[in-house]
């Protein structure tokens, strides 16, 4: 970046106050045409706020936005696109009945008289900025009709429906596999070369140093100071962030392996998944890695008993089983731990008492009656083990952080003693010292002998935490690594359905 | 062959007796006010449908508007549609009928309006009016209160369902001639039970609550003076009340055989029903039929039950 | 701060809404009118919520597992010309079971077509409300039903007997809310409810039987239609066939007013109760007043708002919603 | 705007399955009863569905912003009232024929009016529109009775009702205001900025508010065009009576939410058209049309009427499942 430039945007002392909390606290930031620049900071340190006064969402109470040298107030979204900053928001933001070009062109419909919409107009322009995108897809189609990765693209395209100026991508990758992932990156490159600015929010480091020229790291909504991603490692950022250090290799103690818990022989649940046949022993962990879709979470839904086999066998302890329904899984011992936690995994108004009591509430009475007292002891015990945060059992899940939610659910199934625990990607939209933290639980539940199963879509995890890996790809097993044996390239290749010969 | 061709022949011959037969009937449609509300409607559409099957010259089609004032517009052009003789139409809106009589009697349908009269202004597109005298009904009561009461006392009004035009024709004849026979009497205020007893016991039991000294109940009809009798037992003060309702029920019946109900008006819905069939055959026979053909609907009290039967509703 | 501690479920006495509202009220009608605090008055607006009160009470459980019921209207209808009619023909020995035997078969078939077959419920009552007018009629032939001997049936005790100076229709209502009450909050069951209102997909994942949870409700809610049934009958001594007709808004609007959110999963038995004497008050109050009767539909309509608002503005921790 | 590419009749009757059903029982009573299959019974039908169609197309944009609106039987009321009523003020005395301009105006904008509240409060109280509404529908109907007085209006001057018998060329004119309104709302809810915004609303309600859409006047704004729609169907509910009544329109509401789900708009917003909508109040109009042809007894009706309205349901929830893809929840 040469210094006689002038930022694309440029924030200076940002302050915003919301009743009784200070949420940005005199944030400085800029970013430079041409240039990628990575924010940071744990949730709630206030990567968010920042980007809704970005985007004309919030107005700040104090401070000033400059962009190309000139002051301006912004303050609703088409006044900041206007402006030339366009926000890639983390949750899709898309309008599921309609097509993917009105989403693309959602609240600036191209006009004709009396309020008409110009289809002719609209059409053209989103199919050429498809185009552009290298989509597969026309504008005309209806939106719910994508996959998650193509309507991913939609939201991308809208970036490009004004000659931005900043693009601010809040946590893109979240629903992305790795090969999607690729394709973003290649647009986030073609963006830069033409000389827009990127602000890119992620809590994934490999992503920040691939992609990024600058980190800025904000900490309970104080600017914490800004990295050139040349001269500096993960270990450093992450210092700034959480203000310690974190232990990032594998967890390589040797904890014995029990017996044979699950097996699984020849599932299969068309076309979801075929022939699938794989073994967990107590002690261990396996992960299962592949592209979003490959099967693997039905997989899991299946042994939960949320949905019907077609064929195959299910054994727990060697002996057969039939699971039908949820609660005939959890009487086998088998647990699961759903990828979505605020849809699947909590009932948010709950407290994080009944939360975690939920499954065995009917087995927790004196008399009729739900005995209170045996409730909170069992969310004691689980609070303490897994390190929750939270003033009181009292709190509603809905306020904790994703972490803490996390551990509500996973503290839930290990308060049933099961024998087997499925985990669904266990770290999606989790900061990064959470993160760390719930590794490190997964192993030392193994180590306790439970039998862990980790279904993820992020390779360091999978990498990190498994004792093998199982290889998905398009509803079949390609391949099973031990975590020996595995290396990232042989990983992706039989993600990606490349059979290569079995060596080791 | 021969047997298929014997019965053919046969049917044919039915179906010419029956076209001969429908060129002598008339066809006569009815569209009702609500129908299930009450027994007194139920009765009286029994009774109608019973009246023409007497009579084999007679076809009926018999709808229901359901109290619902737009319905009955609707079926009254779905009858026009259908080109009957006459239609008998029990308004659910005295008012808001007039354009579809109007209608029909462009189309040259006569009809008979019955129990409860149309507006003035439709009265020139009507055949006749078949049916009880509900203004009337509504000064028999406010006379039989004044009787009672020996032109001294404070009553109160329990109203049918607001709006509708029955209930105000009974309340307007009830409060212009209390106001002119008694003044004496004073009444302390006017709330509707809705046609529904249950309701009509809560309106009594809350004036129980509001007045000390109540003498007299005038229910709209006797289904809602029953449960203001109910409520004033329940509460102790029924003695001496006076309690006069309108549309005589088996329930007040019995109950001024017991002594706790003063009077009502008799009417049945039987002779109700016959009355406007009898209307609509009338004017169809080209007799000259007045315009206003009120049935007799006498004052019944406990003094003179015993001329009149238990009512079957 | 506040914010927080609202969200956090702590004790805020802006998440009393509606008891303040209620305090409010009682105050204002008492100064308005000098009969209104009398043991007498309030035991009598006491008595008549009873019917309500009761379905209210199944209703509430409904809508906190996530959905509605417009058809208790019609089967309260359905369930007191039953057990009236049936009442002179076998006497009331058998023809209580009976009717409600027969109450809660609707019950299932609303718990079936919810539950099972997770059909809308707004719909699906409303079609309900309907069929089951039709039942009705159909029944009786739309002639009313009376119970002969008023004095002499010992089926007279649900609606006009009391015990300890309290009036049977009282105890009755008082007695299901309470153990309703004790069942949402203290007993699995309850728990389950509002774990299904609050995020059904949650709940099967937490190895909760969905549809049997949803379908309970409903043959609660007909449950109560039938114990409603049993007071208005007996209160009554007789039945008309519509006679519940538009009691369905009424129980919903005091389960509203009593803070249940139609969402699902949040709220109280004891509110509803409270949202119920609301409105009883409010009707009596009026009346009481010498206002006419449609006074009271345009005070509900501003009560119904304003509680309902102040609950929302409490829960989110800003007066106006911040949509703009 | 939906998918442009192939969409056959079998398909686009799969996807709308209440054509399938109007096509249904119209065969079926053209083939029971002689007097359906006639010209002048198409005309009564249209004449009697125009009063809940008119409505449930305003109930279509609301309940596809995710809302809801039971207040709208009262407003009809009210407007009609209003609409009677103010011919005969004094100060139009002199007006002849044209009282009824002003009549009809006023009772518009106090629908409008209506519809404006309830949005107002909606948009800024942010309570559910169901309790909003259920309010209001309690509170308007008690202003039609504080107006009315009880009693009911009517119009001196049969040029208003005159009104509703007239017919241009074929065309019964309520029937012709019906089906112009059907095709104005049509138009705006698939071709203008503001019914596309309708969708946006309520299939994403954060996206809408991300994108720039300020969804509380947007929503504000069809709550006064279901109010308009609603004081419409009132205005020529009362040409039809030459009255108003203070009861007029009663669980109108229920009906016309029935028509509308039976047309396939979804409770839950985003999704639904106004040609579902029109099939919707077709199928309802021509049932009960063909029901009263038919005599068929008042109670069955309501049995009938409740049962196919359950059964419609479940067909279109086992034609348009969502793809969750067999899991059990």
């Amino acid at each position: 970046m040469s210094d006689q430039q002038e930022p694309a945007l440029r924030l200076k002392g940002i302050v915003k106050t919301f009743p009784g909390v200070r949420a940005l606290d005199g944030v400085d930031f800029e970013v430079m045409p041409g240039e990628v620049h990575a924010l940071l900071g744990e949730n709630g340190a206030g990567k968010s706020t920042l980007m809704k006064v970005l985007a004309g969402m919030h107005q700040p109470d104090e401070g000033q936005i400059i962009i190309a040298g000139k002051p301006v107030r912004m303050t609703t979204p088409i006044e900041a696109k206007a402006q030339g900053v366009v926000l890639i928001h983390q949750e899709l933001s898309l309008v599921p009945e309609m097509s993917a070009a009105e989403n693309i062109y959602l609240g600036e419909l191209p006009l004709k008289r009396f309020g008409r919409v110009d289809w002719t107009t609209l059409f053209e322009r989103s199919n050429a900025i498809l185009k552009r995108l290298n989509c597969n897809f026309r504008g005309e189609v209806t939106v719910a009709n994508l996959s998650i990765a193509n309507q991913q693209m939609v939201e991308i395209a809208r970036a490009l429906t004004v000659d931005a100026r900043v693009v601010v991508f809040d946590e893109p990758t979240a629903s992305l596999t790795d090969a999607e992932k690729v394709v973003l990156f290649e647009i986030i490159n073609d963006l830069k070369a033409r000389g827009v600015g990127i602000v890119y929010i992620s809590h994934r480091m490999d992503e920040i140093f691939t992609l990024s020229d600058r980190i800025t790291v904000l900490r309970d909504g104080a600017y914490r100071g800004t990295l050139t991603t040349a001269d500096t490692d993960e270990d450093e950022v992450t210092r700034l962030m959480i203000g310690r250090s974190l232990d990032l290799s594998r967890d390589t103690a040797e904890h014995s392996l029990g017996e044979v818990v699950l097996e699984v022989r020849d599932l299969s649940c068309a076309p979801l998944f075929k022939k699938i046949s794989f073994s967990v022993r107590a002690g261990e962990v396996v992960g299962f890695y592949g592209l979003v879709g490959a099967g693997r979470t039905e997989i899991a839904e299946t042994l939960f008993g949320l949905r019907s086999p077609d064929s195959g066998e299910i054994l727990v302890d060697g002996s057969p089983v039939q699971i039908n329904a949820p609660a005939d899984a959890i009487k086998l011992g088998i647990s699961l731990v759903p990828e979505n936690r605020k849809e699947q995994g909590l009932v948010l108004s709950m407290n994080c008492r009944d939360n975690m009591t939920l499954p065995q509430v009917q087995n927790l009475t004196t008399g009729p009656f739900v005995s209170s007292g045996a409730e909170i002891a069992i969310f004691d015990k689980y609070r303490d083990k897994l390190e929750i945060k939270t003033p009181s059992w009292r709190q509603t899940t809905r306020v904790l952080s994703g972490g803490n939610q996390q551990k509500i659910v996973i503290g839930k199934w290990l308060s049933m003693h099961p024998r087997v625990l499925i985990v669904d990607e266990p770290t999606r939209g989790i900061d990064v010292g959470s993160k760390s933290e719930i590794h490190m639980l997964l192993r030392a539940l193994a180590a306790q002998g439970y039998a862990v199963i980790v279904i993820s879509s992020e390779m360091p995890e999978v990498l990190r935490v498994s004792d093998r890996i199982v290889a998905m790809y398009s509803g079949q097993i390609m391949r099973e690594f031990t975590a020996e044996q595995v290396t990232e390239d042989s990983l992706v290749q039989a993600i990606s359905g490349i059979r290569t010969s079995e060596v080791a | 062959m021969t047997n298929k061709m014997r019965i053919l022949l046969a049917s044919c011959g039915t179906l010419a007796l029956a076209s001969a037969a429908s060129a002598d009937t008339v066809r006569i449609g009815i569209t009702q006010n609500n129908v299930g509300i009450d027994s007194y409607q139920t009765t009286y559409e029994r009774a109608f449908i019973a009246a023409a099957d007497a009579n084999p010259d007679v076809e009926v089609i018999v709808l229901d508007a359901g109290g619902d004032v737009a319905r009955q517009i609707s079926q009254m052009q779905d009858l026009i549609q259908q080109n009957v003789d006459a239609i008998i139409i029990w308004p659910t809106d005295g008012q808001a009928v007039v354009p579809a009589v109007r209608n029909a009697h462009r189309a040259e349908i006569p009809v008979i309006v019955t129990n409860s009269n149309i507006a003035e202004a439709g009265m020139e597109f009507i055949a006749a009016f078949s049916g009880p005298n509900n203004i009337q009904q509504g000064i028999y009561s406010a006379e039989m209160m004044c009787d009672a009461l020996e032109g001294e006392g404070q009553i109160v009004q329990i109203t049918g369902m607001p709006g509708y035009t029955t209930a105000i024709e009974r309340q307007q004849g009830f409060d212009e001639r209390l106001a002119e026979m008694c003044p004496g009497v004073t009444q302390l205020d006017i709330q509707p039970g809705d046609w529904n007893r249950e309701r009509a016991q809560r309106t009594m039991e809350t004036f129980l609550t509001r007045f000390d000294q109540i003498d007299g109940v005038y229910s709209g009809d006797d289904n809602m003076g029953v449960g203001a009798l109910n409520a004033a037992i329940a509460a102790n003060r029924a003695e001496g009340m006076v309690f006069i309702g309108a549309t005589n029920f088996a329930v007040g019946y019995d109950a001024m055989g017991r002594g706790e109900y003063w009077g009502s008006v008799y009417q049945s819905p039987v002779d109700d029903a016959k009355a406007a069939l009898q209307t609509a055959l009338d004017v169809l026979a080209g007799e000259d039929v007045p315009k206003l053909n009120y049935f007799d609907t006498p004052k019944i009290t406990q003094d003179n039950m015993e001329e009149f039967d238990r009512p079957v509703f | 701060m506040l914010l927080n501690r609202l969200k956090a479920g702590g004790p805020a006495i802006a998440k009393q809404g509606i008891l303040v509202a209620f305090i409010l009220f009682m105050i204002v009608f008492s100064l308005m009118s000098d009969r209104f605090l009398t043991a007498d008055n309030i035991m009598s607006v006491f008595r008549q919520s009873a019917i309500i009160g009761v379905m209210a009470v199944g209703v509430t459980i409904v809508v906190i597992g996530g959905n509605l019921d417009l058809s208790v209207g019609s089967m309260l209808s359905f369930a007191t010309v039953l057990v009236v009619d049936l009442h002179d023909k076998i006497g009331p020995e058998l023809a209580i079971p009976i009717m409600v035997l027969a109450t809660l078969c609707l019950g299932a078939i609303n718990g079936f077509l919810i539950g099972i077959l997770r059909l809308n419920s707004l719909i699906v009552t409303l079609g309900m409300l309907s069929a089951i007018q039709g039942l009705v009629l159909i029944y009786s032939g739309g002639q009313n039903v009376d119970i002969v001997d008023q004095r002499g049936t010992w089926f007279a005790i649900f609606g006009r007997g009391s015990v300890l100076g309290i009036a049977a229709p009282i105890l009755i209502f008082g007695l299901m809310a309470i153990i309703f009450h004790v069942i949402m909050s203290t007993m699995p069951f309850g728990r389950k409810v509002y774990a299904v209102g609050g995020n059904p997909t949650a709940s099967v994942f937490s190895g909760i039987p969905r549809s049997r949870v949803v379908f309970t409700t409903y043959l609660i809610s007909a449950l109560c239609v039938a114990v409603a049934a049993i007071i208005l009958g007996s209160r009554v001594m007789g039945s008309q066939n519509n006679v519940g007709q538009g009691y369905e808004l009424q129980v919903l609007a005091a389960v509203i007013l009593g803070g249940t959110s139609l969402l699902g999963g949040a709220g109280s038995i004891l509110k509803t109760v409270l949202g119920v004497l609301m409105l009883a008050f409010i009707q009596n109050g009026l009346i009481l007043m010498g206002q006419p009767y449609y006074t009271q539909w345009l005070v509900t309509w501003v009560v119904i708002i304003v509680a309902v608002w102040l609950d929302v503005a409490a829960k989110r921790g800003r007066l106006f919603s911040p949509i703009a | 705007m939906s998918n442009l590419t192939d969409i056959t009749p079998l398909r686009w009757l799969m996807r709308n399955p209440i054509w399938g059903f109007v096509l249904l029982v119209f065969i079926f009573f053209s083939l029971m009863s002689e007097h359906f299959f006639d010209y002048r019974n198409f005309q009564n039908i249209l004449v009697q569905t125009s009063t809940i169609g008119l409505i449930a197309l305003g109930m279509t944009l609301v309940m596809i912003n995710g809302n809801i609106d039971l207040s709208v039987g009262a407003t009809l009321a009210l407007a009609a009232a209003f609409a009677v009523d103010v011919q005969s003020w004094a100060m139009f005395a002199t007006w002849g024929n044209w009282q009824i301009l002003p009549a009809v105006s006023l009772a518009l904008l106090v629908g409008i009016l209506m519809g404006a509240i309830n949005g107002f409060i909606v948009w800024k109280t942010g309570v559910d529109a169901f309790i909003v509404t259920l309010g209001a529908m309690l509170g308007i109907r008690g202003l039609v009775f504080v107006y009315t007085g009880e009693s009911s209006f009517y119009a001196m001057n049969f040029a208003y009702s005159d009104f509703s018998a007239l017919s241009v060329g074929p065309f019964p004119v309520l029937a012709l205001i019906f089906l112009a309104c059907t095709l104005i709302v049509h138009l705006v809810l698939s071709r203008t900025v503001h019914g596309r915004n309708t969708y946006a609303v309520g299939g994403n309600r954060e996206a809408a508010v991300n994108a720039g859409i300020r969804v509380g006047p947007h929503m504000m704004v069809n709550f006064m065009i279901i109010g308009f729609l609603a004081a419409l169907s009132g205005v020529l509910l009362s040409t039809q009576m030459g009255a108003a009544t203070p009861n007029l329109g009663r669980d109108y509401e229920l009906w016309v939410i029935t028509a509308v789900v039976l047309g396939g708009t979804k409770l839950t917003g985003g999704k639904g058209d106004i040609i579902g909508t029109l099939g919707g109040v077709l199928a309802i109009g021509i049932l009960r049309n063909g029901m009263n042809l038919m005599q068929v007894p008042a109670f069955y009706v309501y049995v009938i009427l409740g049962s196919i309205l359950i059964a419609v349901l479940f067909l279109d929830k086992r034609f348009n499942r969502t793809a969750n893809g067999g899991l059990r929840l």
